[in-house]
């Protein structure tokens, strides 16, 4: 598990899979996340996600990852999802000030007739609720694994007083 | 003697096995001095408790026959279902459940960081290891 | 709907949003995370007063998550028990952020302290929606969420925290588990999450095994959570290495929400009539308390570490919440001795544990028995640990005096004369460790150079062990302690002497009289 | 009853004091100015209650209604209550005085805090006096105890610490048991109140639990020290003079026993107290306390531990009192408390005084200081003579009222307990006389050589300790004599008749 046993382990194949894999696992994740319609699968899109980053941490080590993933982003995309998730509430107890009525405002979102179903008028308020938990728990995953994956050089400096 | 063995054992068999995992899990978690097994005997624990709880959720086909339905569909409002009566399975537990993995999921992240935190210290994580350590480092007046 | 009955709803989702608001902010600039928490506290305290008059005034809130009618939807309920409790935790964040301020700069790394500040506010957030939450799932959530950032919060100064920080995830997450476990056996039994709703279905089903092992369970993981006696194990060494602000705010407040569960789950969704006469709990749970309150103090006074002393105080002071709780199917006084210790035993512990923490800072003292002198080095620190342990003791014009007499009078209205005893027995004991903590601070003369037969008669290992002991163990800042960090602890001490006085008086007897009336409790006082 | 602000101004007066105190912490002087305020303005307003009481009035002052159904935490002053005020607050503004004399003699460390608990503790000891129910009397009994712990442990030595604890250790558990002796009340008549003659609602319990909760409230009282429970007292007499003088002759010991007065007569009642029989067990206890307490005087030397045990023996003078449950004696008890309180502080401050001018505590060294100190010790001979019930000093009149009460009691008993009251007061002669003879009869030229040579230098000069420490004592004891030619100073026995006049009725 050390940096230099990783170095030597570079393999090409796996190196040029992971290139041509990571931006179709990222694009399923988002499919799951949002493409299926309707509130669900945040949590498992976000996950896809986060699977696509941890198999570009695994394979490229932890330098690159950081690179892509760097921790002010991660912190970013959890506060994001959050906000989005939280703002949907916010949102519907502003404008409908009594109860947070979600399922049934037409007056505010103009995208009521999107599917032709009258449930479907949830439709925005339910992405930015699976966005919202999709972005937080990729963000979460992914700086677990950071976490996780701590150096070997870290071992004994890191922690203590 | 068998009607009671049936009501009590098969009937209610998801208990039984859970009940099983259950203590396996506690088990784990109390005897083992090794920290990441206490926490894999947490996590035995409570996924023996979510099975049970989804398992409360179905409703069992002998039920139904009892009562007079013969189909039963999932927790999907659909039109057809609703014109004849069906019976679904309670999605409650299974969103609520589904709420509890995911603070088991949390659990286990915030302990496993402890763990590494612990390792990094420690160097061990094996815990009367790391009891004999502390009082080593009193006796030097680290603390 | 009035703008009021929002206020619930708005502390709790508003807090939740501050935390990674904030957590963003501290990219921004590292102080900002700190102000607008603290700002944002305050203005949840003024909300918070308003939701306490108002439900003074109009009667209990009931808002409807989502719109959904209760049975279905999360519902959040606050009545005069929880504004009172809302209030309370409010305050003591504050103050406990007031006084982070600066103690974090000395016991954390710079890097953590956005995440700290975060952490704590998220804690916060969980503490509020207990509070207000009506429904049994979604409390659940909410103990989640205060327990795990607990747990983050105990580790995040690393060293000696981690093993008990790692113990208390543990444990806690098998109280938790515990916890829903029973909410699940309910659910089963019931059908329905929310309170009042089980609360009207239960009785049909009170002699059902279910609904027992499910009360039983809750029980159990709760008691866990709030330290309960045989299950405390986890506590002392928590109390004792977490980050000092991190002691403080969950001696008083996160273990007092704990009970509150306790206490919804008694009186709104069980009943009296069931502990009573179906499982017959109510005199267990005081002979547990009773349990509790001698061996936390006899454990206390045996410790020498100043905090592992105030944990174990802890431990005793739960039981004095739990007797409370016990009695009170018998006698009104019960809960109001219960009530007014949750307020009370707050304020005394905070403070105690604040004034710890900065000794520790100033004079990086952590044994009492080196605390000779103390009193001249930190006068008001010295000062309000006095006033503080005088609450705790139960010395009169101090808040705990108050609660103390509550409980005497409730044990007598219960007939349960041994509680009355052991209640005394209990201040005696309290006032055995907290005096010596003060005798050393105030009038003891310094070991070994005015009284060189004290010092031999102290075992012989220890003064060798001391010596080395000696360069490592002075962390400290050694400079005055700021105004942030004894301005809270004034006031936390101040507020012991000014409750002290307030409970003498009837101004909280129309409080109470909600509160045992919406704990559908028939006696008034 | 007429409501009046006067006692809450009144205890005001040392709190704000007290506050005072510690701001002015760095200037000595007006430091000490503000406690002398504080006492002179204390006992204005005391007295000033004095002649409206004695004339049969009840002053009341409800401070705020308690969440219990019928208590409040409020002052009701009543004439046995004011004879209490009166003495404690009178005397500490002599004590005061002296204390500053004192404390500057001996240049002793901590002045401020000594000043400071001091003010708490006479707070204590007036609100006691002044309450009107069991509730408020217990908080300000506990005030007393955790304020005189740092006037004990004044000295901060190892022994002083010690006594402290010793002292803590009585006291805060007899804290308990009042308490519980007030809620068992409570619990068993609804009310904490005092009323002459007892609280109705008690009378119909079982006389079980009378007996218990008296004993509850007598452990309770433990301040009183009866035996066997004293031995918190003499050693408590490690403190200084003036706090031995004040809290341990008068303030602390004194609200003990008014506390046994007050179970006695507005508690329990006397007709309870006869029913069951606890008058009796009361009554022993009492006269074992006075004979032994006596025996234990005469063996000790230093002459600090003599007093107190005579405090001790004579404290248990107004418990029999008390208990003899006859109009006479309870008078007899009622006008001890004062003048058994001028007549001892006399003889602590004496003690203190010669302590200050000479350094000496042992009966045994006094030998010839008759001669260098005149003053200091002709006051003390007329306290001695006091304490012993021998005229012309106020201690004779109070034996008198307490010798006819028990001779009223008309039983064998009345005449047993009469006759412990005089072997006591033979036991005082005897344990008193040695140090007026050594003092002023005995030559010093013996003790001269065995401790010539340690203190040679302050031996030469002893003379009078400073003014402001033998005014007070000259006052004090020429008080004890002016009472006897007119105990309606300070109305003291206009408010005894009155008190006895509540308890007994008119007649």
């Amino acid at each position: 598990m050390t940096p230099e046993r990783r170095e030597n382990k570079r393999d090409v194949i796996i190196e040029v899979t992971t290139n041509l894999m990571f931006p179709l696992i990222l694009l399923f994740g988002l499919y799951v996340m949002i493409g299926t319609g309707g509130t669900g699968g945040g949590f498992q899109g976000g996950t896809i996600l986060a699977a696509g980053f941890i198999l570009y941490i695994t394979v490229f080590g932890h330098e690159k990852g950081r690179e892509k993933m760097p921790e002010s982003i991660n912190a970013l995309f959890k506060s994001l999802g959050l906000f989005l998730y939280n703002g949907a509430g916010w949102i519907c107890i502003l404008f409908s000030m009594a109860t947070a009525q979600w399922l049934n405002m037409p007056a505010f979102w103009p995208v009521s007739d999107f599917v032709g179903v009258p449930v479907s008028r949830s439709f925005l308020v339910g992405y930015m609720i699976s966005v919202g938990i999709g972005l937080t728990v990729m963000a979460s995953f992914v700086s677990q694994y950071f976490d996780l994956a701590w150096k070997e050089e870290d071992e004994m400096g890191g922690g203590g007083e | 003697m068998m009607e009671w063995i049936v009501q009590h054992f098969l009937e209610k068999y998801n208990f039984w096995i859970a009940m099983f995992i259950i203590i396996i899990g506690l088990t784990a978690t109390i005897v083992k001095k090794n920290f990441l097994k206490k926490l894999i005997g947490l996590s035995i624990f409570q996924t023996a408790f979510f099975l049970w709880v989804v398992s409360l959720g179905d409703v069992g086909r002998d039920i139904l026959t009892s009562w007079g339905l013969k189909t039963q569909t999932p927790p999907i409002l659909w039109m057809q279902a609703a014109e004849k009566g069906y019976i679904y399975a309670n999605p409650l537990p299974h969103v609520l459940m589904l709420t509890g993995i995911v603070v088991s999921a949390a659990t286990t992240a915030v302990a496993l960081a402890i763990v590494i935190r612990i390792y990094q210290k420690y160097g061990t994580i094996e815990e009367d290891e790391i009891i004999e350590k502390e009082m080593e480092f009193e006796r030097r007046g680290v603390l | 709907m009035l703008l009021v009955e929002h206020f619930p709803v708005i502390i709790v989702g508003l807090s939740m949003f501050l935390a990674y608001t904030m957590l963003l902010a501290g990219y921004i600039n590292r102080r900002l995370p700190f102000f607008m928490s603290l700002a944002m506290n305050f203005f949840f305290l003024f909300l918070s007063i308003f939701v306490l008059n108002h439900v003074l005034t109009e009667g209990p809130i009931r808002y409807w998550q989502g719109g959904w009618r209760p049975p279905w939807g999360i519902e959040y309920v606050v009545d005069a028990m929880n504004a009172y409790l809302l209030i309370i935790v409010i305050s003591i964040v504050i103050l406990g952020l007031i006084y982070s301020k600066r103690n974090v700069e000395f016991e954390i790394e710079e890097r953590k302290h956005v995440t700290f500040y975060t952490l704590i506010q998220l804690m916060a957030a969980g503490l509020y929606g207990i509070t207000v939450t009506g429904d049994l799932f979604n409390m659940f959530i909410w103990l989640e969420i205060a327990s795990l950032t607990a747990y983050a919060l105990i580790a995040v100064a690393g060293g000696r925290a981690l093993r008990p920080a790692y113990n208390y995830v543990i444990m806690g997450s098998i109280g938790a588990c515990l916890y829903i476990f029973g909410v699940c056996w309910l659910y089963s039994a019931t059908g329905t999450l929310n309170f009042a709703d089980m609360r009207l279905l239960l009785p049909l089903v009170y002699d059902n095994k279910a609904v027992q092992m499910g009360f039983a369970m809750i029980v159990v993981g709760v008691m866990i959570k709030a330290y309960i006696f045989p299950l405390h194990l986890w506590q002392p060494d928590v109390y004792t290495y977490a980050p000092s602000t991190v002691s403080s705010m969950m001696a008083s407040v996160h273990v007092k929400v704990m009970f509150y569960i306790l206490l919804r789950l008694f009186y709104s969704v069980f009943t009296l009539d069931f502990i009573r006469h179906y499982i017959g709990l109510d005199l267990v749970i005081c002979w547990v308390a009773a349990a509790a309150i001698l061996a936390g103090s006899i454990w206390a006074i045996k410790q020498r570490n100043l905090r592992r002393m105030l944990a174990y105080s802890s431990v005793s002071q739960m039981g004095y919440i739990l007797l409370g709780v016990g009695l009170s199917p018998l006698s009104p006084w019960g809960l109001v001795g219960a009530v007014a210790h949750i307020l009370n035993h707050a304020v005394g512990k905070g403070c105690l544990f604040m004034c710890a923490g900065a000794i520790r800072q100033q004079e990086g003292l952590r044994d009492i028995r080196d605390f000779e002198g103390l009193g001249k080095k930190m006068p008001h620190v010295c000062a309000a640990f006095t006033i503080a342990a005088f609450s705790m003791i139960g010395i009169p014009f101090t808040a705990g005096f108050a609660s103390k007499v509550f409980l005497i009078i409730a044990s007598l209205d219960a007939s349960q004369y041994p509680f009355v005893a052991v209640l005394l027995i209990s201040g005696l004991l309290n006032l055995v460790y907290f005096w010596r903590v003060i005798d050393r601070m105030y009038f003891a003369r310094h070991r070994g150079a005015d009284d060189p037969a004290e010092a031999a008669s102290d075992a012989p290992a220890t003064v060798q062990e001391a010596a080395p002991s000696g360069p490592s163990n002075s962390a400290k800042s050694g400079r005055p302690l700021p105004l942030s960090m004894i301005a809270p602890i004034l006031a936390l001490a101040s507020l012991c002497i000014i409750l002290g006085v307030i409970w003498l008086t009837d101004i909280p007897s129309p409080l109470i009289n909600h509160i045992l009336s919406n704990l559908r409790m028939e006696a008034t006082i | 009853m007429t409501e009046l602000m006067t006692p809450l101004i009144a205890l005001l007066c040392p709190l704000v004091a007290s506050a005072l105190i510690l701001l002015c912490r760095k200037h000595p002087n007006i430091r000490e100015a503000w406690t002398i305020a504080a006492s002179i303005a204390m006992f204005l307003l005391v007295l000033s209650m004095a002649p409206l009481i004695a004339g049969g009035e009840t002053v009341r002052c409800i401070l705020f209604q308690s969440m219990f159904k019928d208590i409040y935490i409020g002052f009701k002053v009543d004439a046995f209550g004011e004879i209490f005020a009166i003495t404690a607050s009178s005397l500490w503004v002599l004590v005061s005085f002296y204390s500053i004399g004192y404390m500057r003699a001996l240049k002793e460390h901590a002045q401020t805090r000594y000043f400071f608990a001091f003010c708490f503790a006479i707070m204590g000891a007036v609100g006691v006096a002044l309450s009107a129910n069991l509730i408020t009397l217990f908080l300000f009994f506990e005030v007393i105890t955790v304020s005189t712990y740092p006037l004990v442990i004044h000295e901060q030595t190892p022994e002083a610490l010690a006594a402290g604890h010793k002292y803590l250790a009585y006291l805060m558990p007899a804290g308990a048991f009042l308490l519980l002796g007030i809620t068992i009340t409570y619990y068993l008549s609804g009310t904490t109140e005092f009323t002459p003659g007892g609280i109705r609602a008690l009378a119909s319990a079982s006389p079980i639990v009378v007996t218990g909760l008296f004993f509850a409230f007598l452990l309770g009282f433990m301040k009183a020290a009866w035996m066997p429970f004293h031995s918190w007292l003499p050693t408590a007499m490690i403190a200084p003079s003036p706090v031995s003088a004040l809290l341990h002759a008068v303030a602390v010991v004194k609200a003990g026993v008014f506390g046994i007065v007050r179970i006695v007569g507005y508690v329990l009642g006397m007709d309870l107290m006869q029913e069951v029989g606890l008058w009796l067990a009361l009554a022993c206890i009492a006269g074992f306390t006075m004979i032994v307490g006596s025996f234990f005087a005469i063996t000790q030397d230093n002459l600090k531990r003599r007093l107190a045990y005579s405090t001790i023996s004579q404290l248990s003078y107004i418990i029999l009192g008390a208990a003899l449950l006859t109009r006479d004696s309870i008078e007899g008890a009622m006008l001890h408390i004062p003048f058994h309180g001028y007549m001892k502080i006399t003889l602590f401050l004496c003690a203190g005084a010669i302590l200050a001018a000479t350094g000496k505590t042992k009966v045994s060294e006094m030998a010839g200081l008759g001669k260098k100190m005149p003053v200091t010790m002709l006051a003390f001979s007329v306290a001695a003579i006091g304490m012993a019930g021998i005229p012309p000093v106020c201690g004779f009149i109070s034996k008198l009222f307490l010798c006819k009460g028990a001779y009223a009691v008309g039983s064998p008993y009345g005449l047993a307990f009469l006759a412990v009251i005089l072997i006591s007061s033979l036991l005082d002669v005897i344990y008193f006389f040695p140090i007026i003879l050594t003092a002023f009869f005995k030559s010093p030229a013996g003790t001269a050589e065995e401790t010539g040579g340690a203190g040679e230098g302050g031996r030469e000069k002893i003379t009078e300790a400073p003014l402001l420490m033998v005014a007070p004592l000259a006052i004090t004891a020429l008080l004890s004599l002016a009472f006897f030619f007119n105990q309606n100073i300070f109305y003291i026995y206009d408010l005894a008749r009155m008190a006895i006049s509540d308890l007994f009725g008119g007649g």
